[in-house]
C-alpha cells in the first residue's frame, strides 16, 4: 500500500464492509468477510481513507455517538419518571397507587372508604410510605448479572487480541465467553423482569414501571444484538474465514459490545444503586 | 487555521488503521478488568451501607464515571484513537455526541427539577 | 415506485445516452435487465439521489394539495369546506410531509448526487446502504399517507404534544401512522448520515482538504451531523408514545404524575436542530450558484464555512425557543431567548456574504441564480420575525399565530424551498444532460415569488392582529377577511408556480428529444467544482482517474489562470478539461436486492404494530431473511452474485433500446 | 312565553356587552390585535418592540432586501453582452469586513437582550409585589384560577378565602400531598365557580392561576397580556390588567384537539365598585323559580335536574353539599375526557357562552354579520318562529335560537365528540316544549 491511494480503491474495499453497518448489525459483516480471498490483496488491506481511519470504523464510531443520545434520552426519561412517580406515590395519588396496586387493592378498601378520594387518598398514602421505603430491586443478584456483563468486556478484548495476534484456538474460547456471558445477562434480565411482573411492577401501570422496562429492555435489546453478532463471529471462525486479516470485523463487534456495556455501567448506578 | 482540528491534506498511515503496537498488553487488561471488577464490589457495598443523600449519591457516581472511562478508554481503545498524533483522531466524533447529551439532558433536567 | 417510473424527471437518466456514446461502457457490471429492476436494486448514487427527489416530488403535490385545502377553507370566515377534523388532519399531515417527506429528502437528495461527485470519489461509503436508507424513508413516507384511506390522517399537529397525542384525546389511527411512519423514515436518515459523513471524512480525493471542500459539501456534512444526533431524540420521543399507545405504557399519563413537558424538550431538542438541517443544504446550494454566476470566488469561504459549522452547533442550545409560554421558569427562558438571538450572527455572516459576492460580480440572471438571489431575500424576512420570536416577551404574543405561520414559511418555503429550485435548475444538465427551459424558468420564478409573497406576507399581518394558528375557522366579526382572502388567492399562484418546476422539466424534455438529444457539455455553466469535470450526465462510474486537488475551486482555477493581481484570463474550457468519461477497468459495486427487500419488512412490521401484532410473524421473517441475504450477498462480486450473469448482452440491448 | 325580570346585574352585563360590541366597533373590528394594548402588561409587550426594536428589524430588512435587489440590478449583465473572458475583479474576501459584519449585528443583539431579560422577570412579578395593597379579594389582590378542558375555561375565585386548594388530608396545610386528578392539588369546590367568562376590576394586575384538565391550552386575552398555556398537572401562573372597562377577547391558543378552533374567552374588566357587586350576586345561590308564578321556568328546573345534572352544577343552596352536582372525583372514568362541564348557576348573567363562541344576547340590528346567520340560522329558520324574548331598552334580545339549538344538539353547532366524552351530547329526546321550558329556567339564572 501506498499513499497514492485513492477512493476508489478504498471505495470497493469499503462496499466489502457495507453491509457491517446495516443498523449496526455488525454480524451482518462476518459473512461478507468472504470475500477476503475474492479481490487482489491490495484492493482490500489498504485502509488509505482520508483521515486514516477505516471507513467501518468511522461509521461504528459514528454510530455509536448517536447512540449516546438515545441512551440519553432513556435515562433521562427514567430519571424524570421515577421522580415523578415517587412523589406522587409518596403524596398518596390514589392513581398511582391503582395502577402500582390493582383495582383490587381499591376495591378491597373498607367500604366506607371505597369511591372517596380522600379517604382513599389517606389509606393509600401509608402503604405507600410503606412500599417506597421497601424496594424491589434485588441488589446481589443485579450484581452479580452486571459483573457477568463487565467480564464479558474483558473476554471481548480478549477475543479481538486474540485474533490480531492469528491465535484462533483463544479468538473462538473468548468470543464464545463474551456471547455465553452476554446471554447469562439476558437470562437474568428475563427472570428479574418475570420476578417483577409477579410483583406488580406492571408496564402500565405506573411511570416507573413503564421507564423502568423501556429503559432496561432497550439495553437488553442492544445486548442481544451484540451476541448474534458474536455467534455470526464464531461461525466465521470456525470456516475458517475470521483470520488475523479481518481483525478489524472483530474489533467494530467490540466496539459496539463494550458500549452496550458501559451503557450499562450507567443503567446499574442510576436505576439500581441509586435509590 | 492552525492544521490541527480541522484535518488537513488526506493522511496516509502505514500502520494499519488498528495498529497492533498501541493497544495495551494482554495484562493490562486483566488490570483493568480487575480495578472494575473492585469497583463494581465497592459500588454495591457502598450502596448497602445505609447512606442517603450526596453521601451515597456522589460516590457511587464518581466511580460509575471512573468505571465508564476504564471500559471507554482502554477496552474501546479510546485512549489510543484519540491521540492527535496518530490521525485518528475522528474518533472524537463519538466523544461529541457523548459531550451533547449530557449537556442538553442536564439542561432538560435543569428546567425540570429547579423549576427555573 | 410507480411514482417513480412516471415521473418525467425520472426518465431520461444519465446512463443510457452516456452509454451510447460509450457502447461498451467498459465496466461490464451486473446489470439489472430491465428500467424498472435497474432503479428498484442499483446502489448508484446518483440514481438514489434522483429517486429522493422524484419520491419528495410526489410528496410535495400531497403536502402541496393539503395546504391548498387549508387555505380554501380559510378564504371566506365560518367555511365549511372542510369539517374541524378533516382541517386538522389537512393540517398535521402538510406540515409533516412537507417537513419529513418534502424538504428533508430533498436535501438527501442533493447529498447523495453531489457530495461523491464534489469531493472527488466513486460512490458513498457504503452504497448499499445508501439504497437502504433511501427505500426506508420510502416506505415509511408511503406507509405514513396510506394513513388517508385508513381511518384518517395524524390529527394532533406536526409537533403533536402530549397528552393530546394519547390514546384518550386521539383514538383514531393517524397518530399511529404518524408515529410509525416517522420512526421508520427516521431509519433511513440515520444510516444515511452515518454514510455520508463516513463518505466526506473519510473519501476525499487526493488534495481534497476540509478547507477546499466545496461550501455544499460543508453544509451537508454539518446537515448530516445535525441529523445524526437529533434523530435519536424524536425516536425516543417516538418511542415513548409508541409503547403509551400500542402498549399500555404511562409515559404521558399525567394522573399518574407524568409530565407532559417532557415531549416537548424532546421534540424541540430534536425539532430545533430539524429546521437546521432543512435550510442549511439549502445555503450550500446558494453559495455554490451565487459564486458561478456571479463568476467570482465566494467572499470570506472560511466564514461561510465556520458560520454554518455555528449554526450547527447552537442549534443544539435554542430548543426551548418553541416552549416559551410553555411554563418554563423566567431563567430558563432568559436563557433560551439570550442564546436564540446569537443565532442571527453566524446566519447573518451567511447572508452578508452571499451580497458581497453579488457586490462587484458580473451577474447572469438565470433562474437558478434569480432562485438563489431569491433565497437571499426572502429568507431574510423569514429570519428577521425569527429574531422577533426570540425576543420572549413578544414572543408571548406571536407564539401560536399566523405570524409564527408566515415566519416558518418565509424560512422553509422562501429559504429552503427556493434554494433548492436554485439548485435543480442548476444541476439539472448534469443530471439529465439538457438544460430546463430559461423562459419557462422566469415564469417559474416570478409566479413563485409573487405568489410566496402574496401567500405568507399577509399572514404577518393576521398573526399580529391575533389570527391563531392551527384554527378551522374564525369569524366574521374578527377582522380577518380580507387577508385571509388574500392569502387564499396567493396559495393557488403559488402552487401554479411550483407546479410549473414539474411542467418545465418536462417540456425541457420533450424539446430536447425533438433536437435530438444535443449534448449539453460537461460544464454548461462555466462552474468551479468537481462534478463539472466530468461528462453530463456524469457518467456511472463518476471518474475515469481520480482528481487530484490543489485548491479550493480547482477546477475553475484550471480553467482561468491568473495574469495580474486579482484578474484572471481564461486558458481552457471546461469542456477540454473535462474527463472524457470512458473509465477504463473501474469496478462498481454491483446492484442488490437487499436493501428494498430489507426495508420492505420495515411497514409490515409498522402495520403490525398498529392493527395486529401477528403481521409481526412475516414481517420479522422478511426482515431475517434480507439481514442474512444482504450479508451472504457479497458487495461487488459478479461471479457469486447470481443476477451477475451474462450481464453484458443485456447491457447492449438496453443501449440499444434507447 | 313569560317574561324576564330584568335584574341590575342582568342590565350591567348587557351594559358590558354593549360596550364590548362598541369597543371593538372603535378598536377597527380586530378584537385580538395585539397592537391594540389596553393595560400596562400588553403596553410593556408593545413598548419593549416599539419603535427601537421594530425599527432594527425594518432597517435590517430594507438593507438586505431592497440592498440585494439593488446589487442584482446594478451588477446584472445581459446574456447578449456576456463575455466569458471578461471576469471580475477576483475578490477572496475581507476578514476586517467580515469580522465587522459579525460583530455589529452581535453588539445589536446584545443591547437588545438587555430590556428583552429585564421584561421577561418583570412579567413574572406576582400581583402581591406589585399591588399589595390592594384589597379586592381576602384582604390581598385578585388571583383567579383558570383551568382548560376541552373546549370551555373554567374560573375560579377564592371567595372562601381558603386558597384555591382543599387541604385533602387534613393535616392542616395544602401542600404536595392533598393529590387529587384532575388536578395535581385538590380544588376546593366551596369557591365561587363560573365558566366561559372572566370578571376581573380594572387597574389592578389579577393574576391567573392555569391549569388544565385534560391536554394543553393556552390562555390569551392578546389585549391585556401574552399568553401562557395551560398545562394538565402542572400550575402556571400568568397575570392581565386592564385599563379600563370592557369586553377583551381571547382564544386558545395551543392546539387542544377537535374543537381548538371553537375554545375561545371573553374577559370583562368592572370598575372595582362594579366588581365588589358582581362577586355579592355571584356568590348568591341561584333562585328557584317559583311552581305558580313561573311554572315554564320551574318545569324547565325539573328537566334539567332529571338531563343535566349529571354534568352541570347549579347551586341552589350554598350550605348544601349534594348541589355539586357533578363531582369529578367520583368517576375517573366518566371524568377521563369531558371531567366537568360549565357551572351554570349565574349563566345568565354571562354575555357569552359555550367557549365564549355564541353571545348570548344579539343586537337588534347586528344578525346581519354575527355567527348567528353564518350558521345558517337566518330568520326563515323554523327554529325562528318563537319570538325573541323582550329585553326591556337594552335592544338587546336573548339569542334563544343558538340557546335552543345548543340545547338539543350541541355537537351540530361545535364539533365535539359526545362517544369519546369529549363535549356534551345532543338530547333528540327533548321536544320544543321542552327546550323553551329549559331555555326558561337558565334565563332565571341570573
Ligand atoms: C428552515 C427553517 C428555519 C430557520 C432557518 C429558522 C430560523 C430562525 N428561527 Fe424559526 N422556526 C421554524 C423554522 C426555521 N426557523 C419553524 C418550522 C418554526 C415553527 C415550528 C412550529 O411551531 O410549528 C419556527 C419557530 C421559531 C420560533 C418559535 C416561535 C413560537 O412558536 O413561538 C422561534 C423563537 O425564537 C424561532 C426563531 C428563529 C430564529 C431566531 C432563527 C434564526 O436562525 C434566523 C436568523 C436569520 C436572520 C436574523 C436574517 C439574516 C441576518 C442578518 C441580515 C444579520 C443582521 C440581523 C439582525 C441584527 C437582526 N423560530
Ligand atoms: C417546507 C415546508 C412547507 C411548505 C413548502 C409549505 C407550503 C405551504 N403551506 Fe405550510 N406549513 C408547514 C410547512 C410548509 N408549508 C408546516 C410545518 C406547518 C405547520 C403545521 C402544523 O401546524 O402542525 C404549515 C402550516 C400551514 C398553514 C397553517 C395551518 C394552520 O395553522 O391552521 C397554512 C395556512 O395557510 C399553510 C399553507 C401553505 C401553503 C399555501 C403552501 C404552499 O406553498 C403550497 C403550494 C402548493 C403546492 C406546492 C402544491 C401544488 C399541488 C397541486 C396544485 C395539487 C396537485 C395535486 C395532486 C396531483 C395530488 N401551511
Ligand atoms: C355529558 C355532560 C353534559 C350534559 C348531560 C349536558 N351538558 Fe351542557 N355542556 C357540557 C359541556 C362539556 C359543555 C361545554 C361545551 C363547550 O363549550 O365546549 C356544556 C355547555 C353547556 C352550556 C353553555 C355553558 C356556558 O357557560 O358556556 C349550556 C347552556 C348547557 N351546556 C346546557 C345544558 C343543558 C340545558 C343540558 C340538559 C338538557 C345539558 N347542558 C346537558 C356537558 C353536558
Ligand atoms: Cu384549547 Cu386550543
Ligand atoms: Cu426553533
Amino acid at each position: 500500500m501506498t499513499d497514492t491511494a485513492t477512493p476508489s480503491d478504498t471505495g470497493l474495499d469499503v462496499e466489502d464492509l457495507d453491509a457491517a453497518a446495516a443498523d449496526a448489525a455488525a454480524d451482518l459483516d462476518a459473512p461478507t468477510a468472504n470475500n477476503a480471498g475474492d479481490h487482489g490483496a491490495d484492493e482490500h488491506d489498504d485502509h488509505a481513507t482520508s483521515l486514516g481511519l477505516s471507513n467501518m470504523k468511522l461509521a461504528m464510531w459514528l454510530f455509536l455517538g448517536s447512540e449516546c443520545l438515545l441512551f440519553g434520552a432513556l435515562i433521562s426519561t427514567y430519571l424524570l419518571s421515577k421522580t415523578r412517580f415517587l412523589t406522587e406515590l409518596v403524596a398518596g395519588n390514589p392513581n398511582v397507587i391503582e395502577g402500582l396496586m390493582g383495582e383490587e387493592a381499591v376495591e378491597a378498601l373498607p367500604d366506607g372508604t371505597r369511591g372517596s378520594i380522600e379517604n382513599v387518598g389517606e389509606i393509600f398514602q401509608e402503604m405507600a410510605a410503606e412500599a417506597s421505603v421497601e424496594p424491589i430491586f434485588d441488589i446481589p443478584f443485579t450484581s452479580f448479572s452486571s459483573f457477568v456483563l463487565l467480564m464479558s468486556s474483558l473476554a471481548m478484548v480478549l477475543a479481538h487480541k486474540a485474533t490480531e495476534e492469528g491465535d484462533y484456538k483463544n479468538q473462538r474460547i473468548w468470543l464464545a465467553a463474551t456471547a455465553t456471558m452476554g446471554s447469562i445477562f439476558i437470562g437474568g434480565q428475563i427472570a428479574e423482569f418475570t420476578i417483577f411482573f409477579r410483583e406488580g411492577l406492571t408496564f402500565g401501570g405506573s411511570l416507573f414501571g413503564s421507564a423502568f422496562y423501556t429503559l432496561t429492555g432497550f439495553h437488553g435489546v442492544h445486548v442481544t444484538g451484540g451476541i448474534v453478532m458474536l455467534m455470526a463471529l464464531l461461525i466465521l471462525s470456525f470456516r475458517g474465514k475470521l483470520n488475523s486479516d479481518r481483525a478489524e470485523t472483530v474489533e467494530l463487534v467490540g466496539l459496539y459490545w463494550h458500549f452496550v456495556d458501559v451503557v450499562w455501567v450507567l443503567i446499574f448506578t442510576i436505576v439500581y444503586l441509586i435509590p | 487555521m492552525a492544521d490541527s482540528a480541522v484535518s488537513d491534506a488526506p493522511v496516509s498511515h502505514d500502520d494499519h488503521a488498528h495498529g497492533e503496537h498501541d493497544h495495551p498488553t494482554e495484562a493490562a487488561y486483566w488490570k483493568i478488568f480487575a480495578i472494575l471488577a473492585v469497583l463494581t464490589a465497592v459500588e454495591v457495598l457502598w450502596s448497602y451501607l445505609g447512606l442517603s443523600g450526596p453521601a451515597l449519591v456522589v460516590p457511587l457516581i464518581v466511580m460509575m464515571l471512573v468505571k465508564f472511562v476504564l471500559v471507554a478508554g482502554w477496552f474501546m481503545h479510546l485512549k489510543y484513537d484519540l491521540s492527535i498524533l496518530n490521525g485518528r483522531y475522528f474518533t472524537i466524533l463519538f466523544a461529541f455526541g457523548l459531550v451533547l447529551a449530557v449537556a442538553v439532558y442536564f439542561v432538560v433536567f435543569a428546567s425540570f427539577d429547579w423549576q427555573i | 415506485m410507480a411514482v417513480i417510473e412516471n415521473n418525467p424527471m425520472a426518465l431520461p437518466v444519465g446512463e443510457s445516452a452516456n452509454r451510447a456514446s460509450n457502447p461498451l461502457g467498459v465496466f461490464a457490471r451486473p446489470r439489472a435487465v430491465t428500467g424498472l429492476k435497474d432503479w428498484l436494486t442499483t446502489v448508484d448514487h446518483k440514481k438514489i439521489g434522483i429517486m429522493y427527489g422524484s419520491a419528495a416530488m410526489f410528496f410535495l403535490l400531497i403536502g402541496g394539495a393539503a395546504a391548498l385545502a387549508l387555505r380554501i377553507q380559510l378564504a371566506t370566515p365560518n367555511s365549511s369546506f372542510l369539517s374541524a377534523d378533516a382541517y386538522n388532519q389537512a393540517f398535521t399531515m402538510h406540515g409533516t410531509v412537507m417537513v419529513f417527506l418534502v424538504v428533508m429528502p430533498i436535501g438527501a437528495a442533493f447529498a447523495n448526487y453531489l457530495l461523491p461527485l464534489q469531493v472527488g470519489a466513486r460512490d458513498v461509503a457504503f452504497p448499499r446502504i445508501n439504497a437502504f436508507s433511501f427505500w426506508v424513508f420510502l416506505f415509511g413516507g408511503l406507509m405514513l399517507n396510506t394513513s388517508w384511506f385508513l381511518g384518517g390522517g395524524a390529527n394532533g399537529g406536526w409537533f403533536n404534544y402530549a397528552p393530546n397525542n394519547g390514546i384518550i384525546y386521539s383514538p383514531s389511527h393517524g397518530i399511529d401512522f404518524w408515529n410509525v411512519g416517522l420512526l421508520i423514515a427516521g431509519i433511513g436518515s440515520l444510516t444515511g448520515a452515518v454514510n455520508l459523513i463516513t463518505t466526506v471524512l473519510n473519501m476525499r480525493a487526493p488534495g481534497m482538504t476540509l478547507m477546499r471542500m466545496p461550501v455544499f459539501v460543508w453544509m451537508t456534512l454539518v446537515t448530516q451531523f445535525l441529523l445524526l444526533f437529533a434523530i435519536p431524540v424524536l425516536t425516543v420521543a417516538q418511542i415513548l408514545l409508541l409503547m403509551d399507545r400500542n402498549f399500555g405504557a404511562s409515559f404521558f399519563a399525567v394522573d399518574l404524575g407524568a409530565d407532559p413537558l417532557l415531549w416537548q424538550h424532546l421534540f424541540w431538542i430534536f425539532g430545533h436542530p430539524e429546521v437546521y438541517l432543512m435550510i442549511l443544504p439549502a445555503f450550500g446550494i446558494v453559495s455554490e450558484v451565487i459564486p458561478t454566476f456571479a463568476r467570482k470566488p465566494i467572499f470570506g469561504y472560511p466564514f461561510m464555512v465556520f458560520s454554518g459549522v455555528a449554526i450547527g452547533f447552537m442549534g443544539w442550545g435554542v430548543w426551548a425557543h418553541h416552549m416559551f409560554v410553555s411554563g418554563l421558569g423566567p431563567l430558563s427562558v432568559s436563557a433560551f431567548s439570550f442564546a436564540t438571538m446569537f443565532i442571527a450572527v453566524p446566519t447573518g455572516v451567511k447572508v452578508l456574504n452571499w451580497l458581497a459576492t453579488l457586490w462587484g460580480g458580473k451577474l447572469t440572471l438565470n433562474t437558478a441564480m434569480l432562485f438563489a438571489i431569491g433565497l437571499v431575500t426572502q429568507f431574510t424576512i423569514g429570519g428577521i420575525s425569527g429574531v422577533s420570536h426570540a425576543i420572549a416577551p413578544s414572543d408571548t404574543q406571536q407564539t401560536d399565530t399566523y405570524y409564527i405561520v408566515a415566519h416558518f414559511h418565509y424560512v422553509l418555503f422562501g429559504g429552503a424551498l427556493f434554494g433548492f429550485i436554485s439548485g435543480l435548475y442548476f444541476w439539472w444538465p448534469k443530471a439529465f444532460g439538457y438544460k430546463l427551459n430559461e423562459g419557462h424558468g422566469k415564469f417559474n420564478f416570478w409566479a413563485m415569488v409573487l405568489g410566496f409573497n402574496l401567500t405568507f406576507g399577509p399572514m404577518h399581518i393576521l398573526g399580529l392582529q391575533g389570527m391563531p394558528r392551527r384554527m378551522h375557522t374564525y369569524d366574521d366579526a374578527m377582522g380577518f377577511n380580507l387577508w385571509n382572502f388574500v392569502a387564499s388567492i396567493g396559495s393557488f399562484i403559488l402552487a401554479i408556480g411550483t407546479l410549473w418546476v414539474l411542467v418545465n422539466a418536462f417540456i425541457s424534455y420533450r424539446a430536447w428529444k425533438a433536437e435530438g438529444r444535443p449534448d449539453v457539455g460537461p460544464d454548461p455553466w462555466d462552474g468551479r467544482t468537481l462534478e463539472w469535470a466530468i461528462q453530463s450526465p456524469a457518467p456511472e462510474h463518476n471518474f475515469d482517474v481520480t482528481p487530484q486537488v490543489t485548491a479550493l475551486d480547482d477546477f475553475w482555477h484550471q480553467k482561468y489562470n491568473e495574469v495580474e493581481h486579482g484578474k484572471l484570463k481564461r486558458v481552457a474550457t471546461g469542456a477540454e478539461l473535462a474527463q472524457p468519461g470512458n473509465g477504463e477497468g473501474v469496478h462498481l459495486p454491483a446492484p442488490s436486492y437487499w436493501p428494498i427487500f430489507l426495508s420492505a419488512s420495515m411497514p409490515v412490521i409498522g402495520y403490525g404494530v398498529i392493527f395486529s401484532l401477528w403481521l409481526l410473524v412475516p414481517g420479522l421473517l422478511m426482515m431475517t431473511a434480507g439481514l442474512f441475504g444482504w450479508a451472504l450477498e457479497p458487495a461487488d462480486d459478479l461471479d457469486i452474485d447470481d443476477h451477475g450473469h451474462g450481464h453484458d448482452a443485456d447491457d447492449h440491448e438496453l443501449v440499444g433500446a434507447h | 312565553m313569560h317574561n324576564l325580570r330584568p335584574t341590575p346585574m342582568m342590565k350591567r352585563s348587557l351594559a358590558i356587552a354593549a360596550l364590548g360590541l362598541f369597543l371593538s366597533a372603535c378598536a377597527d373590528d380586530k378584537p385580538l390585535n395585539t397592537f391594540e394594548d389596553r393595560g400596562p402588561r400588553a403596553k410593556q409587550l408593545n413598548d419593549l418592540m416599539y419603535p427601537w426594536i421594530w425599527g432594527i428589524m425594518a432597517l435590517v430588512f430594507v438593507l438586505v432586501v431592497f440592498g440585494g435587489i439593488a446589487l442584482t440590478i446594478k451588477n446584472r449583465v445581459a446574456p447578449e453582452d456576456f463575455d466569458p473572458d471578461d471576469l471580475p475583479e477576483q475578490v477572496h474576501g475581507n476578514p476586517k469586513l467580515e469580522w465587522g459584519w459579525t460583530a455589529v449585528p452581535a453588539v445589536i443583539l446584545a443591547v437588545i437582550s438587555i430590556p428583552t431579560i429585564i421584561t421577561i422577570w418583570s412579567l413574572e412579578e406576582t400581583n402581591d409585589e406589585r399591588n399589595a395593597d390592594s384589597t379586592t379579594l381576602c384582604d390581598g389582590p385578585l388571583d383567579v384560577m383558570v383551568i382548560g378542558q376541552q373546549w370551555w375555561w373554567e374560573y375560579r375565585y377564592d371567595t372562601n378565602c381558603n386558597g384555591f386548594f382543599e387541604d385533602v388530608n387534613g393535616d392542616g396545610v395544602v401542600d404536595d400531598t392533598d393529590k387529587e386528578w384532575p388536578l395535581e392539588i385538590a380544588l376546593d369546590d366551596d369557591d365561587l365557580v363560573v365558566a366561559n367568562q372572566l370578571v376581573i376590576p380594572t387597574g389592578e394586575q389579577v393574576d391567573l392561576i392555569i391549569t388544565s384538565r385534560d391536554v394543553i391550552h393556552s390562555y390569551w386575552i392578546p389585549r391585556l397580556n401574552g399568553k401562557r398555556d395551560a398545562v394538565p398537572g402542572r400550575i402556571h401562573t400568568w397575570n392581565i390588567e386592564a385599563d379600563a372597562p370592557g369586553e377583551y377577547n381571547g382564544w386558545c391558543t395551543e392546539y387542544c384537539g377537535l374543537s381548538h378552533a371553537r375554545m375561545r374567552m371573553s374577559a370583562v374588566a368592572l370598575t372595582p365598585a362594579e366588581f365588589q357587586d358582581w362577586l355579592a350576586e355571584q356568590t348568591a345561590p341561584a333562585d328557584i323559580p317559583n311552581e305558580e308564578a313561573d311554572h315554564l321556568a320551574w318545569e324547565g328546573r325539573q328537566l334539567f335536574q332529571n338531563n343535566c345534572a349529571s354534568c352541570h352544577v347549579v347551586t341552589e343552596d350554598e350550605n348544601d353539599p349534594d348541589d355539586v352536582a357533578f363531582d369529578y372525583g367520583q368517576d375517573f372514568e366518566a371524568s377521563l375526557a369531558a371531567r366537568a362541564a360549565p357551572n351554570l348557576t349565574h349563566f345568565a348573567s354571562r354575555t357569552v357562552f359555550a367557549g365564549a363562541i355564541f353571545s348570548q344576547y344579539r343586537g337588534v340590528d347586528a344578525d346581519d354579520d354575527d355567527l348567528f346567520t353564518k350558521l345558517g340560522l337566518t330568520d326563515d329558520d323554523p327554529a325562528n318562529d318563537i319570538p325573541y324574548t323582550e329585553l326591556g331598552e337594552s335592544g338587546l334580545q336573548l339569542n334563544e335560537v343558538q340557546l335552543r339549538r345548543w340545547i338539543s344538539n350541541a355537537p351540530s353547532m361545535k364539533a365535539m365528540d359526545p362517544d369519546n366524552l369529549l363535549g356534551m351530547p345532543a338530547f333528540p329526546q327533548l321536544t320544543e316544549e321542552d327546550l323553551e321550558a329549559l331555555v326558561a329556567y337558565l334565563e332565571t339564572l341570573d
